[in-house]
């Protein structure tokens, strides 16, 4: 008989009765075929644990393929979870806790786990087929050493979760479906987390009542396993951060710069107009902003990148607050209209969320590769402006700057986020919109003296004037224009002077941005500089290397085009310049040319995020090997 | 000073000629149809500040400079990306693409499949030398077998499109041909094209003095004028020739177009085909009818005119009647409600 | 060691089938297509070295891994592209284009209607399954209006394309439909595309049980084989239905489509249309017949098979044709001879 | 009556008998509409001066309009020649002789003109209507000062030619057509210019023979109007230059860039296969292939450039030399399709005839500013081989190694040619076939041990195996490929090993690259840098800086990457670096980022090649200021 749904400890609601340890912090991943529901396994675990008052950090990894054959290494797929009682700023280095629901899953994921840590398996999915398709002769759970390694729970997952569903009467592929809300009550009860949100995401999830009714029991079953059983001797509790007061919700990269546009949108009071053509991993801003038509949003979903681009830029013309997004294959096809958009100088963001490269590459891992192809990978002299969020919550932060950005310069700004930030999470304060800073957008409607390039003096920018405005008919195009009048001219001398002006216009951005911030140690003789995402991972590693007694500062660049202006001072102030990115040395590349200083790179092109103890390890190196 | 709106009654047409210097070649086809298209202007009631032309780039291409309303001169081959965004972000504007057979066909082809089959309300004026006129004479994709050109010394290979069974094939709701030197046929297409709603498509066949001289002139001069242009008329039998030679275009029981001679004083017979712009098996039928092979006999009249005028929904209504529909759900654009969506929590 | 070739009447199913993992979602589609396509491939007789495989990005676009021949998978969209360069520089090669209703109509349709209209002797096939599978389920350019999917919360509102249709207008010398699960069908489609000179078109109705599952049930379940399904021979009367209740199609005076009931015994009432595949008229009027507006009263069939076939120039075969023919001249090849040309003169 | 065609000179063999004078060089230039035939004029005078022994360099200028309206400055076309007894390197800064057929002409150029220069003008142009299209008020040829500036000969050129003509029974518009072959008369007698050739030629050109009458007519009427006429008291002689024996002819960069191609491809056994889409100024590569097939080129006319570099692509798995050639704009759609030629390791040229950008930009001028962008602009790390030639007839050996360095090392190389070399001519010693190297090229065959990313120790490159080899059949792609298997890989140490190894693969090249010549001042300090098309310009400045007494010396780079292996260490041993570019600054940040050096540049962004004179006071300015 099936078990009935509820929580077999004394008190009946879901806190447990066995002895809780405490920690500071925990990284769990759970691991299982792409049909396993890893995913949504994983998100709600954080979901709980934010809640729980816990900082968080995640690092989703899929797969390429949307579903390879069953039991396959490359139908593996990941979930990370760092949940700490302190601030956290990466996913964590390597898993305390691993979850596996097959062999592949193992296969892939065990040497990333601690030595001492705990490893729970579904040790149902051990099965003479699965593991010879994982590519294992015998069974790894008993192989020798293995618990000297890891603490092992070996735990018949599907046949419990098929045990406690039996009854309800659901075929069998739906109930083996439940076995990841099994692992996710086991694993809530191991780290007492809260799981009455859980049971009403359940029940708001699934329509159907009997899958409402399997899932609770599975979950309940889990939990129930580690309460009653004797496998688990203890809990474990992660205190609560300590936290600024307000609301938070956790919010992926993807998420956070999908509302960042739509706030920004609002607050310039124009239409958010989003042309885009799918792909990863950037389709998410898609499917968010295709969500939002009660706010007005038009999204547009193009035939192809090209499309997209100019959907977009006919869009700005017509005075919308104009995006269009992508991951780098679509910037590599948007570069000439991103040229024409220069020449007009009308506003645009492109989003660019990095992919591993190059080609197809790695299409859904992370890496920051395409800074240079942001700076110069147009032909022609053909400026804009580049902006690199740090954090899945700075995506809001950098979405809406670049819309007020793009609006007061009349300049394309690429946004360069990356798989990282896309899909991973992290709690977010969220602001009311009122408190949000207005952004100056009025269109030109003065005909006296007009002509489509009139230039304003502080900014350099030229009049946006949106058809339908009477007395400003007017023609833009892609051929040089006179400074003068705004006519095609082909005259040498105007032509220099033009793009002279188009870089002036980026260059004066620097003018009004934020000063830079320096972190670390002050008296440090060392600075460490890194751009986008690796912002935590180089946070968590400078912290890490102070309280180890280096002298270290740490300085993160937002903006990469136009660069804050001090950046050259600051720079000349150190003995070592540490450069720190996810591709070859891109960045280090431009601050060696513009300051002509050596700056070292660190690099990484592993489709992962930086782990904090290689950067420690690294910039260790680099210290003695320049002392 | 604020800006000053014109009386729309009162437009004429030098208030759609602009003060940039025409340059074109002389004697070249796009003249006549710039004149045409400023002429129809006044007569369409839309103030001159809610018109934007947008091309691509090639001779053709230049139009919007010549035009005094909004204008963007954009890529090659992409004026209907471009133009989709300005329509779409402002469904009260009245678009037009302005293209060439090389920057509509060629390069922009896959824009121009995909706007037809959208179907916003714009119109799109296809000028088609069968040349590349602006990179000074390379062959088309509607350059003819075997025509000589500067990349093609030996001939060209490449089997041309046919504009209009391409926008049919495409979804097209408006499919219309026209010549340059027509001008009252020219004024009527861009008028049908004008009431029509949704994307309206004319390819009109225009002459390049410079690099393929003549190339219509098998139904431009005077004996093609009189035998091979198939005015078509809605709801009216297909029939052309001098009135002294009727002919009429009737269907093979094997479905193969046969043309026949016709003596209107004696009635038309039932068989003569009956034009119907909203029958697609007749557009289809229209726009395979092979007029430019050689020596065809008998030659095929050019159909010109409206192929195709169906009813589809517009596709900025449809964007926008699901925004406003959107809009009507509690909370609609209301942030503070969308920040606290999700699993959000408090920390007090 | 040096190379060896397979003897090519001995070659089997199991020859084309590589070492590499197939990679698509259990119950997909393409596992049906691939099963038919590495069966058919021995009856060639074309040795499997000799065989390409070129494809864009998508599920579907997978494919080449999984053939032990050539093969490229190249960027989404490109197929046609990086395959035209295969053939024309190598015209001895079977090429093959394998793409998905993304891949081949959004990005790649002007590609795909250039290589159509161009008539390169290769072998095109494109799963429709009416979505995006690779991205995880958005709509394609063939997905119907109304349809859910991630990036059309409320509903479809671009007019998909008639795949048929628009390779007709591109001027496709062969065009044809089949279903994935359609096995015999499939077969004898992909034959005829083999013997067809010239580009060949196929495409095949493809489930996605992931994020479109059951779009094309309506013509392949029980009810759906016995009564939507108008099987096309050439020559033949187009009929359709189960034997107790046959239906055929013929043409209304205003050239629409009927369907009628018939009675096999009885003869075939000579209205009933007869399948010609050199009938552009014939094909059109097949790719206009709507058999997906869901509702339709009676609901038309989906017309499988070939749709069209006519012997067109090929292209490689012209773009060689003019190299040897130029080879002919005098000093053909002669680089002193060339280097001398123009206006040179000696300096001594 | 017409005048019939012959010489009037006593000995009627075309030679002057007037006084003559001998000058080292003259730079002359023809202006008029664009349908006044100013190409052919210069062309034609450019081939007498060749074959009169001169070393000779042009300097084509066409408007971006087809024809413009008749008479309006945008309508106006312009060929500079400069003739010379010694060597050369530039088409001259500013004309000694200005020939304008309309007033526009005369608007256009004037200023240009040297003091004391000859202008010969054809008055009957300067009509009120002309004029007025022009922008003038007067007849500028009439206005006061302007004899004492300038040598002028107000000849009624159109007047004369339609009078030789007039009983040849032409219509109007034909006989006028021929006013240009007056023009080119009166010069040719000017400056004592062969001219039979110019004869034959126009029995070669015209096919009608009243039409070879007319033009020899008119040429005739020409060369008889200076001889006879009192207007011109003496000729010039330019005597012949010291040249290498040898045969010569005078080539354009874009005929020389297409024969380079052809005679690699001939040497390394290959069917040359160029795809490409018509586009200013790189069509004429084009139209010079597509008119050799009889030396087995096929060339292919894409429906765009996306397809051109996909087709090119496909040809090259194919086995074919696989070239495709555009401009910027092109560049910026062919990103994606290079970025997949790197992933999959295939040979392929992709040729950027530069011009005046971004978009558009100004579509018939010079300029090199898509050298970051072949550098960077792709999506990933993804790094091609780019070269540059250094004149019109370097464009043959630029694109014969380019197709060498292809194949050897199985990647993409970029050349960047640029609108002055397409259409600039040289006088080209043309080499024997037999004479060129050898370009080894062989497929693969072996199967023992094969897989498709098998390297090869020296240039790590992979092995080329074509369709149609048994035993070899692999697929490839632009995921990312296992190094020792060549199947999908996505680990992650794969990822980056790759990613070096292709980055080592273009390093490599520099191995082999021609040691780097350092021209100039021996002892110099101070070191110029140029590349490209600017080589000439460059090396006159340093020439004439050198005979000034500045110690500057000067180094030219032809690979722009990898860069000659000895860069580094030769600009160390100079107190001042200086580079010269077409652009705001490329090269010049390459060489600050790799090699901490503080060079400065001279930037010129005007659509024109740098003037000698111009630079000469350009570089004298930045050795005072950083004396
Ligand atoms: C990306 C790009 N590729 C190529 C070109 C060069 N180009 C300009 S116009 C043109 C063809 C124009 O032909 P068509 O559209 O028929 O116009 P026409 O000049 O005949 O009116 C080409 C190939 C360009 N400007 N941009
Ligand atoms: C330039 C570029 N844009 C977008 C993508 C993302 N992408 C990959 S496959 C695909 C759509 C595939 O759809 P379809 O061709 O129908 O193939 P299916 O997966 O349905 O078989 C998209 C949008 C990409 N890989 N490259
Ligand atoms: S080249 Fe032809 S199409 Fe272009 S402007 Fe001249 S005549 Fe017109
Ligand atoms: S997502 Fe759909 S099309 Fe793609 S492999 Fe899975 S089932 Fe097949
Ligand atoms: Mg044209
Ligand atoms: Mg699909």
């Amino acid at each position: 008989m099936g078990a009935p749904s509820g929580f077999t400890s004394s008190d009946k609601s879901g806190r447990s009765t066995k002895p809780v340890e405490s920690r500071e912090h925990v990284v769990i991943r759970f691991a299982g075929d792409s049909g396993d529901g890893m995913q949504l396994t994983g998100t709600q675990f954080t979901n709980q644990s934010a809640m729980a008052g816990n900082d968080i950090v995640t690092l989703p990894d899929f797969p390429a393929e949307i579903r390879a054959p069953a039991g396959t290494l490359a139908g593996v797929s990941g979930f990370q979870l760092n949940f700490s009682s302190q601030h956290i700023f990466t996913p964590g280095d390597e898993p305390d806790v691993l979850v596996v629901m097959n062999p592949a899953a193992y296969a892939v994921n065990v040497d990333d786990l601690v030595e001492g840590g705990i490893l729970i398996a579904d040790n149902d999915a051990f099965s003479k087929s699965n593991l010879r398709k994982a590519g294992f002769e015998g069974n790894p759970l008993e192989a020798e050493g293995l618990t000297d390694r890891y603490r092992l729970f070996s735990v018949p997952i599907t046949k419990m979760t098929v045990e406690a569903l039996k009854d309800l009467g659901l075929p069998q592929k739906s109930v083996v479906r439940c076995k990841n809300f099994f692992a996710l009550g086991l694993c809530s009860w191991l780290f007492n987390r809260p799981t009455d949100a859980t049971l009403r995401w359940i029940e708001a999830k699934f329509k159907k009542p009997e899958l409402i009714e399997a899932n609770r029991r599975a979950f309940h079953a889990g939990w129930n396993y580690g309460e009653t059983t004797e496998a688990f001797a203890a809990t474990y509790q992660v205190p609560e951060a300590d936290i600024e007061p307000g609301r938070y919700t956790n919010i992926t990269g993807n998420k956070a710069l999908a509302w960042g546009l739509m706030a920004a949108a609002a607050k310039a009071d124009k239409q958010l107009f989003y042309a885009s053509y799918p792909i990863t991993p950037a389709s998410d801003i898609l499917h968010e902003l295709a969500a939002h038509k009660d706010f007005g949003v038009i999204t547009f979903q193009a035939e192809d990148e090209i499309a997209a681009a100019g959907v977009a830029l006919g869009a700005s013309f017509s005075g919308s607050v104009a995006v269009t997004g992508t991951s780098g294959p679509g910037v590599s096809l948007k570069g000439e209209t991103l040229g024409l958009a220069v020449m007009v100088e009308l506003p645009m963001i492109v989003v660019n969320v990095q992919r591993g490269g190059p080609s197809t590459g790695l299409p859904t891992k992370p890496e920051q590769s395409d800074l240079l192809q942001a700076l110069y990978g147009r032909h022609g002299e053909c400026p804009v402006a580049v902006i690199a969020p740090s954090s899945p919550t700075d995506c809001f932060d950098a979405a809406f700057e670049a819309v007020r950005v793009a609006i007061r310069y009349m300049t394309p700004v690429i946004v360069l986020s990356d798989g990282f930030l896309a899909n991973g999470s992290r709690p977010w304060k969220t602001p009311s919109f009122a408190d949000l800073p207005e952004i100056a957008a009025k269109f030109w409607t003065e005909t006296l003296g007009f002509h489509p390039y009139l230039r304003d003096e502080d900014t350099l920018s030229r009049p946006w004037v949106v058809p339908g405005t009477p007395g400003l008919e007017h023609r833009v195009g892609g051929l040089e224009k006179d400074y003068n009048s705004g006519n095609i001219s082909y005259m040498p001398q105007n032509h220099e002077r033009m793009i002279r002006v188009r870089a002036s216009k980026i260059e004066r951005i620097a003018d009004e941005l934020q000063p830079l911030e320096v972190m670390g140690d002050p008296d440090a003789d060392t600075l460490v500089i890194s751009w986008g995402s690796t912002y935590g991972a180089l946070y968590a590693a400078v912290k890490e290397l102070n309280s180890q007694g280096q002298p270290i500062a740490h300085a993160h660049l937002r903006w990469l085009n136009p660069l804050p202006p001090e950046i050259g001072e600051l720079i000349a102030r150190y003995k070592r310049v540490i450069v720190a990115e996810l591709n070859m040395g891109q960045l280090v590349r431009v601050l060696r040319e513009r300051f002509l200083v050596d700056a070292v790179p660190i690099n990484r092109m592993q489709g992962q995020p930086f782990k904090t103890g290689e950067l420690v390890a690294e910039i260790k190196g680099l210290m003695e090997k320049r002392a | 000073m604020s800006t000053t709106a014109v009386d729309v009654t009162k437009q004429t047409r030098k208030d759609f000629v602009s003060d940039q210097d025409v340059r074109w070649c002389p004697g070249c086809g796009d003249y006549a149809i710039l004149a045409q298209v400023q002429k129809v202007m006044p007569e369409l009631g839309v103030p001159r500040e809610n018109v934007v032309f947008v091309s691509g780039i090639g001779c053709s291409s230049r139009f919007p400079y010549y035009m005094n309303t909004y204008g963007f001169h954009s890529i090659h081959g992409r004026a209907p990306a471009l133009a989709t965004g300005v329509k779409l972000a402002r469904p009260d504007l009245s678009v037009w693409i302005v293209t060439g057979d090389g920057d509509g066909l060629s390069i922009g082809g896959n824009h121009l499949i995909h706007i037809l089959r959208r179907n916003l309300d714009v119109n799109i004026l296809l000028f088609n030398n069968e040349v590349y006129g602006l990179t000074k004479g390379q062959y088309s994709p509607t350059s003819r077998l075997g025509q000589i050109t500067k990349s093609s010394p030996m001939g060209v290979v490449d089997q041309p499109f046919d504009t209009a069974a391409l926008a049919l094939g495409a979804g097209a709701t408006f499919v219309a041909r026209t010549i340059d030197v027509e001008q009252k046929h020219l004024q009527s297409v861009l008028h049908a094209a004008v009431e029509h709603k949704g994307t309206s498509f004319v390819e009109i066949l225009q002459n390049c003095p410079i690099f393929n001289d003549g190339v219509f002139s098998e139904v431009t001069d005077d004996d093609g004028r009189a035998y091979r242009q198939l005015l078509l008329e809605n709801g009216k039998p297909m029939l052309f020739g001098p009135e002294s030679d009727r002919k009429g275009i009737r269907l093979s029981r094997e479905m193969r177009p046969e043309v026949v001679s016709v003596n209107e004083d004696e009635g038309i017979d039932e068989d003569i085909l009956v034009h119907d712009v909203a029958n697609d098996a007749k557009s289809f039928f229209l726009a395979s009818l092979d007029w430019q092979t050689a020596g065809a006999q008998p030659p095929m009249p050019v159909p010109l005119g409206v192929l195709r005028a169906v009813d589809r929904p517009i596709y900025e209504q449809s964007v926008h009647g699901q925004i406003d529909a959107a809009r009507q759900k509690e909370a609609a654009g209301d942030f503070d409600r969308l920040f606290a969506t999700g699993d959000s929590w408090v920390v007090d």
